[in-house]
């Protein structure tokens, strides 16, 4: 239950037997295929998710680096993101461990939604908390959510995003622990969902894995994804860990500065990999943003989904022991490189996959000869976003919407 | 006074108040007409930013002492300063403790607690299987390590908190985080017998709101109980009404007393 | 270039050359597969688009309907709809014939943001002809063909509809015909659209085909589809025409009533194929909404995809022959389908494709033991028009979005 | 007068409007306006709510006609009304045709159009191909049907046009939908050479603004020139300014002038 120093189960006691019985369903459906788990599980997300998807090469890219660029293309898999190889999973899980309801917190709403998803598609009341601050942001996501069939909790306590959320739904599961499952979003937490998740999410690089040797008979020289919690990027990495000549990138949201504000407790940045502290935060040891005290700091980056100040603990480990390179880009070379992709190659990419992007623009030249770039989910949720933050900046490419913004009401 | 020590003679009170709630000041005059009212043992909050085993009354606390300037280095100086004659237990999560000072993990925390007067931990995230490092630091200081018994806690975790555990167990008397309720569970009995042959004096608590609780609690065979969210209720709700503190110590004074009082009424009568 | 006395090129002097030169390209590269060309988009459909696509069987429909039905996905294709298919396939089409230009017009928007997409992926400039109140109505499409580097020109005559971008679109064509290609969005227009555009979404039933035999060791008995101007109808039908077993139902938009007002010249629903009269549009002969003078009427639906008053030209003619069955369900019965397929199936479908589903929900009877219905798209778009309609009528399945409306600020 | 005599003598000038722009009334004045100002045939547009072959200000001028009540029966009493001895070729959209009447085809509309007084047909969607109904159709009521030869009609397009082509030849002068523009085409001396074996005259039409350009147009070998927006633009502005009807017909048949002198100083001189 540990990656090194990392992992464990800081967890209130009265969750401890939940955990103990997970970790115990987590062994025998997710490790030993019992009654066919894993079987089920991968059929679904074929005829559900939508898998395989694509390794597709990136012409345009491919050329303006005169390096072989290669997209896994999970922003096609259903839903638009990652997500769901996670949220159906556990769903899944949780019926095959006899629960009777689902819960989950959710801040920028990609994980509720895919929750909700997998929910009504597995006929499983279910729940979302969701800080009455992110619902007012992140409104479309609610509306999906909520057309899915789950309840959306409004979390009114604190300022009302995801930190206040995921008490909330602690809350919950520890009243509830008997009958419920509490869906944790990414490779965070006690044992066993960092490793349980990260299974799940895992089907990306054991596609990406053959789909790379089909296409070029060889191993790619490097793999990029993006970091917040690390669920897109363990499932991107986890199948390239062994294969000591692929250098493995975790790009993370350099925010708009590295720096901190131990005064305000701000961090204008997600870059837990690269600037944080290692501690203790929502139940495991990993690294985090937080004050030389020990609270932990507000993150910050335009991208909602990696905006977290935790990681997941196999990552932090895979990074003391060298094997994932921890780098980050900021908030413009974010917006820079979503532009870029949408422009060159038709695909929206997600904010979070954005970093990514920026990274290749900016060290390609060390990435080697071929890289698999995870697109880890597409970007229709952040086309508001993206507006509002490219007509406070200055870049260079991105497109003039001025006129759209004459025509008819609101922004979007 | 050791942490064991405040149980021996009758049914002990033990009320819990997070740490500069809603000032500095305030909170010393608050934990001082608690042990005026009666406790025999204080568990005093240490805020963390991110509570996750509290309910939304103690994490409410936790964020307007937080925002009223609460440090762990504060807090050590307020451990200091509060002129009480009972032990205090230190309550926090586990990533403060292990922050703190120079040395690489909890035994800076512990002995800087344990200069300025603490008796003993409770850690709401660090659960017995996490907390051989902690455990080992309050050994070396002298301080006790509290764990909650949770009423879905059974079998070998049982044990190994068993043998960890020092000062007193926190009974959780039912699923939840902690809050106030009216009704006092039925789980209490049930989880007291699971723990009969452990020789810490056993301290029940989650959702004790008025002596007659208190004394029910005790007549099913607590050895004392912990109160907190009531008692925080009084707190904010002085706080909202922009009350004196006085007015608000009184108050919490006289709570103090009738839940003491009401631990006694449980008490069985002397042979 | 007919289908019985449907389709033909009803078209101004100046395209004819165009058309031809399409009609060569068309005979050429798409029949006869020249230089590889279909093979190319096969690869592209494939690694861009995320084909093949699944073929799933729905679990709560088939209990609920004692049916085994099966939706086909294309809701999963890049873009979230069956749409690009069409659009890349003329893109490529586009560069093979060495144009160095592409147009379109859009009026819902799912066109033109297919389109964009094609085109950035294949390095085409892009210019889309949009109505002045459609842009207003679907800002999100308009932010998204401009992300992808289009032009969006607002066309500000008339009403500021499709027809009057169709109507502009074809003023720039007529222009500029030597250096571009106009990619029309449907099977409609004049030869070869109809049949190319057929063509290129037929992968959808030969997907489907295939698929259905390997899960059911048999063809269906009946295949579902939406119809508006038919595109994903006939990509669904193709392959199976031949299969006289199995029963086609196309399933038109029957808005808030089938009768027309001729008086002002509209048709409160897009039914063509159920109620049109024969006659001549955007350079074909079909089945057209038009009042006794043959003046083409205003169509409605809640669905702004389907909202066109013509239809395909090769399905008007199989609806003559019998072949195909066309069919209607009118707007409440297609909103409750989209609540029904979201709570219970975990897939938001487009207001579109919804339509099939309550055709479904009210004749599965007659159906027969396997049906196919085609998942022409998701809804992502549909949300905030959804919850509008939705909140204006008594629906019996639809979600409360009260308290959401409260927090924050506009709609969506 | 047949439609091949109004080009017999000399340099023809055939100009569009259409019918009932922007009233059934103003527009027989201003379709009598034309007539007086020299006009030697007449398109009058039949409006179609999709008119996709028209620029923006010949569609606006539909959208006028057709909001002000405009519909093929009384575009027929509009012929039959009208006050002109010149010819008059109705332009409309062939679905129009399609639908008129009992007959399945165009077979009704013609016979009431030939009743009412119309001379021939220009069916912009109707290329020669789709043309075989209603080109029988014109022959069993003696009409002519007029064909537009564009700048990429070619090869074989050009002798299945010739052979069903009667009346005149619309020769489009340059790409593009009708409209007026300021330059006036290199592509007219190319587009009349590849038909100058065909044995009907050859109007040129599309951005004929001026005299001017109506001169080097008729230099350049043409028949005739058709002018279709630079008037329109006439009514719609003469609309817009609430102009009366006498004072817009004023300016329309001063334009017609002025265009049909230039096509006369265009001629060649006789020999």
């Amino acid at each position: 239950s540990k990656f090194g120093e990392y992992g464990g189960q800081y967890v209130p006691e009265a969750l401890m037997p939940a955990i103990e019985e997970l970790t115990d369903a987590y062994e025998r459906y997710v490790l030993d295929n019992e009654d066919g788990f894993m079987d089920e599980f991968r059929e679904r997300m074929a005829d559900f998710g939508g898998r395989p998807l694509p390794l597709q090469r990136a012409d345009q890219l491919s050329q303006r680096y005169d390096t072989e660029v290669y997209l896994k293309r999970e922003d096609l898999l259903h839903g638009g993101a990652h997500k769901l190889n996670n949220a159906l999973g556990q769903v899944l899980l949780a019926k095959y461990m006899g629960k009777e309801r689902i819960i989950a917190e959710t801040g920028a709403g990609q994980h509720g939604t895919a929750t909700a998803m997998a929910a009504a598609h597995l006929d499983m009341p279910c729940e979302i908390y969701m800080g009455e601050t992110d619902i007012a942001r992140q409104r479309p996501n609610v509306f999906r959510m909520r057309t899915n069939g789950a309840e959306v909790n409004p979390v009114t306590t604190g300022r009302g995003t995801l930190k206040e959320a995921i008490s909330e739904t602690m809350r919950d599961w520890a009243r509830t622990v008997e009958n419920t499952h509490y869906v944790i979003g990414s490779v965070v937490g006690p044992h066993p969902f960092p490793s349980m998740v990260r299974d799940f999410q895992a089907l990306i690089s054991e596609e990406a894995r053959e789909q790379i040797q089909e296409k070029t008979s060889d191993l790619p020289d490097s793999v990029l994804a993006c970091a917040g919690g690390g669920s897109n990027t363990m499932g991107m990495f986890h199948n390239f860990v062994e294969d000591e000549t692929v250098d493995l990138y975790a790009v993370e949201a350099g925010g708009s500065s590295l720096s901190v504000d131990e005064e305000e407790g701000v961090a204008p940045n997600s870059a837990s990999l690269s600037t944080g502290e290692e501690g203790v935060l929502h139940g495991a040891r990993t690294k985090l943003l937080q004050d030389s005290d020990g609270q932990i700091m507000e993150s910050h980056s335009v991208s909602a989904g990696l905006d977290y100040a935790g990681v997941g603990p196999e990552l932090a480990h895979l990074v003391d022991e060298g094997r994932v390179e921890p780098v980050n880009v900021d908030d413009d070379t974010a917006l820079e490189a979503f532009h870029r992709l949408s422009q060159d190659e038709g695909i929206i990419p997600a904010l979070e996959t954005a970093h990514a992007f920026g990274y290749l623009e900016e060290h390609h030249d060390g990435l080697g000869e071929t890289v698999i770039v995870n697109v880890s989910g597409r970007g229709d949720k952040d086309l508001e976003t993206v507006i509002e933050e490219t007509g406070n900046r200055d870049l260079d490419n991105a497109p003039d919407m001025s006129i759209f913004r004459e025509i008819g009401g609101g922004m979007l | 006074m050791s942490l064991e020590a405040a149980f021996a003679d009758e049914p002990a009170f033990v009320p819990y108040l997070a740490a500069g709630d809603p000032s500095y000041e305030a909170s010393i005059e608050y934990v001082e007409a608690l042990a005026r009212g009666g406790a025999d043992a204080i568990e005093l909050g240490l805020p963390f930013s991110e509570p996750i085993a509290e309910g939304t009354t103690i994490q409410e606390a936790i964020v307007r002492a937080l925002d009223a300037g609460m440090t762990p280095d504060r807090y050590l100086e307020f451990v200091r300063e509060v002129d009480v004659d009972v032990p205090l237990v230190c309550m926090t999560y586990y990533n403060l403790i292990y922050q703190y000072g120079e040395s690489d993990g909890p035994r800076s925390f512990v002995e800087a607690a344990a200069e300025a007067g603490i008796e003993g931990f409770v850690v709401p995230d660090l659960p017995a299987e996490e907390a051989g490092p902690l455990r080992a630091a309050c050994d070396e200081f002298g301080l006790d390590l509290v764990f909650i018994v949770a009423p879905t806690t059974e079998g070998d975790r049982l044990e190994t908190m068993k043998e960890q555990v020092s000062g007193y167990v926190y009974v959780q008397a039912r699923l939840g985080t902690t809050g106030a309720r009216d009704e006092v569970s039925d789980y209490t009995e049930r989880s007291l017998a699971r723990i009969a042959d452990w020789d810490v004096p056993k301290a029940v608590g989650f959702g004790i709101k008025t002596g007659d609780h208190a004394e029910r609690i005790v007549r099913a065979g607590a050895d004392g109980i912990i109160v907190g969210s009531a008692l925080v209720d009084i707190v904010a709700e002085g706080y909202e009404n922009g009350d004196s503190t006085e007015v608000v110590a009184d108050r919490l004074e006289a709570k103090a007393r009738e839940l003491k009082e009401g631990a006694l009424a449980g008490a069985p009568v002397e042979q």
